[in-house]
């Protein structure tokens, strides 16, 4: 199930997955939910908030990895001419 | 009444007239006189004013008068005329109405020669296109002149003077008299029999008209223009002309004037010789240095003189090429890296870190908020759920055993509210606070309800 | 019964207990109620309350696990920033 | 993978590699670009200015080549005469 | 390909060469020459200058030549007469 | 060649040669000569100009001699007689 | 070739060799004679007035004489004047 989860999960971007967390978070807030659907909203909203935190995550090495690989660049001066 | 004493002008002139032609002196009145103001009017008429030192009268002679006139009246000419005096009236004008004319003595040889002049010229003898050119270094000149006088001498001391080169043969002629004419005719002939001569001086001296005469005799004219030796007429005076004069090929005033015309200067001709050597010499001296010059400037052209100068220009404009090139080539390429470094700036500028950082707070927020939340939630729950049991703890029914009651049930747990229900011997249980008796009823004592 | 009970109870929903364990509430203040039926009544409520107490158990219980679960993940300490 | 993307990027001139940077830079300027894109964007961009920075070293490379290759001819000077 | 590309420039005059010379000046001036060509072009101008350099030098050697050889005429300048 | 050129200019009078040589002058001042034009121009020049010279010279020379032949050169003095 | 030439002159007269030397002269006056046909003329021009110098210089004492009515020739004596 988690995989299947996951699948599911890998298919939303970071920022549906951040939409979706905000609407449970709210629906959480809002109160009067039951207890059983209060712990799913729960178990989803962590999952999304970890979702996310993942994909941040991978972002942020893919900046580093970037930012190494490209690490050279340096922009040059322009020389004077006139 | 007082006009009456006042003549009218025609009246006058009509009397003067009556008054003239009484006078029988004036009727035929012969005149010598020259002619002056002459004009041959379209319809025949000739009008002229005739004249002498000191007086002069208006003269008309009509055509039917002048046609039978053997000559041309001319200007200057002195003639003898007939003709009465008489006035014409429109203008109040006595004049001489001439009946016949005739030239006077000496105006007779003038129109002759006048009328050969006019002749001859019409014949084209004067013609200055025949006229033949006078060699300029003769070697052989023929003179036809009296052999005695002064002419002669004159002539041969100047050509002994000028051109001693020259051979000169005399044509002795008469030059005066009847016999003049063919003597001068005759010589001229001879002399171009013979074929010797390069030019033929023909003349004589000065004299009056009677003397030269027969130089303006036509056959003597004649003559010199058959001739095919040139001819230099040397006749009296400077100021007369001959009818020779003017069919010669070259007239001289004198017979010293011909012999200067038919010989040239040895002197002059020494110095024509040394002029045109010194000429020679300059003008090939001039050339040689004029090409020298020309030569030496075109050696100091510039661009002659320092060919490097071609090379110069072009080195120059070379070098301006290159600079360019290369100065545009940076140019170029320091655009290029602008135009990457600006948009690397921008391109900075949309670093993703901060879009990270926001989300990365956002995603934070919301776990709080989740857990935070679901916290809350079942804290909720759990007190109402504590509420609730506590009030149903309080309401407990069995809370009084705690204080010693106790409740009989029978065995399918009946309560027990009343004795009746029981006999000895029945089996019942008895609920105490902490547990139940399994009791057996011994016996029945009926009590007050309470 | 515990069983038949337990099952019947495990259809109830932890607010459905709660919504019982009130009515019996207020039944049993009502007062005339019969002893029997108090004691029914009482005995009653005290099952739906412990199903609510378990339910209530069960999900702090789950919460605890999810973070567990989760807890790898330990969302980040936001860097302070701005 | 480097080499694919490597090959088919030394297809792109430095003028179409330029255009592309910029059309980057401009989706990223509007915003709104969601995180997964905005880092493929960037990464994109990281390596097209990577591009142009080589091109443009590479040319000024050669034009240095090229002036030492003719350096022997060494643009003469001209002799002052006048 | 160099000696072809000399054999090539071999036919053009001096002044055809400039004038090309000056045709790629103009080109760059202009601007809008990609980058790659604009090297091509630079590259081609600096032969260009090469060849002309190369024809200058040569003619200077046999103007010099020229010179040398006339030398003892010593063209005469007229002595001024006038 | 250097012969052939010779015999060819041998055949021109001084005029001839002073004309072409001229031209020659004129073109090279005109400026705007093409460089391999020019030092032909130069050569042929230079050739042309020699050859005047020594015409020139030869020419000189000649009017020396006939003066000599002739003795004195003015014929005679003008002896005064008038 | 001078005896030819001097032959050839011995036979002109004097008129003959004025003409030919004021002919000469003029032709150079007129300019534009090439150079090597001015000092042929020169050498001619020279030659002639060397001539018409020696004709003029050498006077023999010519007589005058009388030409008879037969076409003979007399030497003339002068006649005094009558």
């Amino acid at each position: 199930m988690t995989n299947d989860h996951d699948d599911k999960s890998a298919e939303l971007s970071f920022e549906e997955a951040m939409q979706q967390l905000e609407k449970i978070v709210e629906k959480l807030e809002e109160g009067d939910v039951p207890l059983e659907k209060a712990i799913n909203y729960y178990q989803e909203g962590m999952k999304l908030s970890k979702l996310c935190s993942e994909k941040l995550t991978k972002v942020e090495g893919q900046m580093e990895q970037i930012v190494n690989e490209q690490g050279t660049f340096e922009p040059f001066i322009v020389q004077e001419e006139e | 009444m007082a006009t009456d004493r006042y003549l009218t002008v025609s009246a006058l002139t009509r009397y003067i007239k009556r008054k003239l032609e009484m006078d029988k002196h004036l009727k035929e009145i012969w005149l010598k006189a020259e002619i002056s103001n002459f004009n041959h009017h379209s319809r025949g008429h000739m009008y002229f004013t005739l004249k002498d030192d000191r007086s002069r009268i208006q003269a008309v002679m009509f055509s039917g008068n002048n046609r039978t006139i053997k000559f041309k009246p001319e200007n200057g000419m002195n003639v003898l005329v007939k003709g009465e005096v008489s006035i014409y009236e429109p203008q109040g004008q006595y004049q001489l109405y001439v009946q016949t004319m005739e030239p006077d003595g000496i105006g007779a040889l003038y129109l002759a020669f006048e009328q050969l002049k006019e002749k001859l010229h019409r014949e084209g003898l004067f013609d200055p296109l025949q006229k033949k050119a006078i060699p300029s270094y003769p070697s052989h000149i023929g003179v036809v002149t009296s052999p005695t006088g002064a002419a002669i001498q004159d002539i041969l001391t100047t050509i002994k003077r000028r051109y001693p080169l020259v051979k000169v043969s005399i044509f002795p002629v008469l030059v005066q008299g009847e016999k003049a004419a063919s003597s001068v005719v005759a010589a001229i002939e001879k002399a171009n029999q013979l074929n010797l001569f390069d030019v033929l001086i023909v003349g004589r001296g000065g004299g009056s008209i009677e003397e030269l005469w027969c130089f303006n005799e036509e056959a003597v004219a004649r003559a010199i223009a058959k001739s095919k030796i040139p001819i230099i007429s040397a006749v009296g005076h400077e100021t007369d002309y001959t009818i020779s004069d003017f069919v010669a090929d070259v007239r001289a005033a004198t017979p010293t004037g011909a012999a200067e015309l038919a010989v040239p200067s040895q002197t002059e001709l020494i110095n024509r010789v040394n002029t045109l050597t010194r000429s020679l010499h300059m003008v090939v001296k001039g050339t040689v240095l004029e090409q020298t010059r020309r030569l030496s400037q075109v050696n100091k052209s510039y661009a002659f003189r320092y060919p490097e100068q071609l090379l110069r220009q072009k080195e120059q404009d070379l070098d301006k090429s290159v600079e360019k090139l290369g100065r545009i080539m940076t140019y170029f390429l320091n655009q290029k890296k602008e135009g990457l470094r600006q948009i690397r700036i921008r391109f900075g500028q949309q670093h993703p870190q901060r879009q990270i950082d926001q989300a990365k707070q956002h995603l934070q927020l919301l776990y709080q908020r989740n857990d935070r939340a679901m916290r809350k939630e079942w804290i909720d729950k759990q007190t109402s759920f504590n509420q609730v049991l506590d009030k149903l703890t309080l309401l407990n029914p069995l809370e009084t055993m705690k204080r010693g009651y106790a409740i009989a049930t029978e065995k399918n747990g009946q309560i027990i509210k009343s004795t009746k229900q029981t006999q000895p011997g029945d089996l019942i249980m008895v609920r105490l606070q902490d547990g139940t008796l399994d009791c057996q009823v011994w016996g029945i004592e009926e009590g007050e309800e309470i």
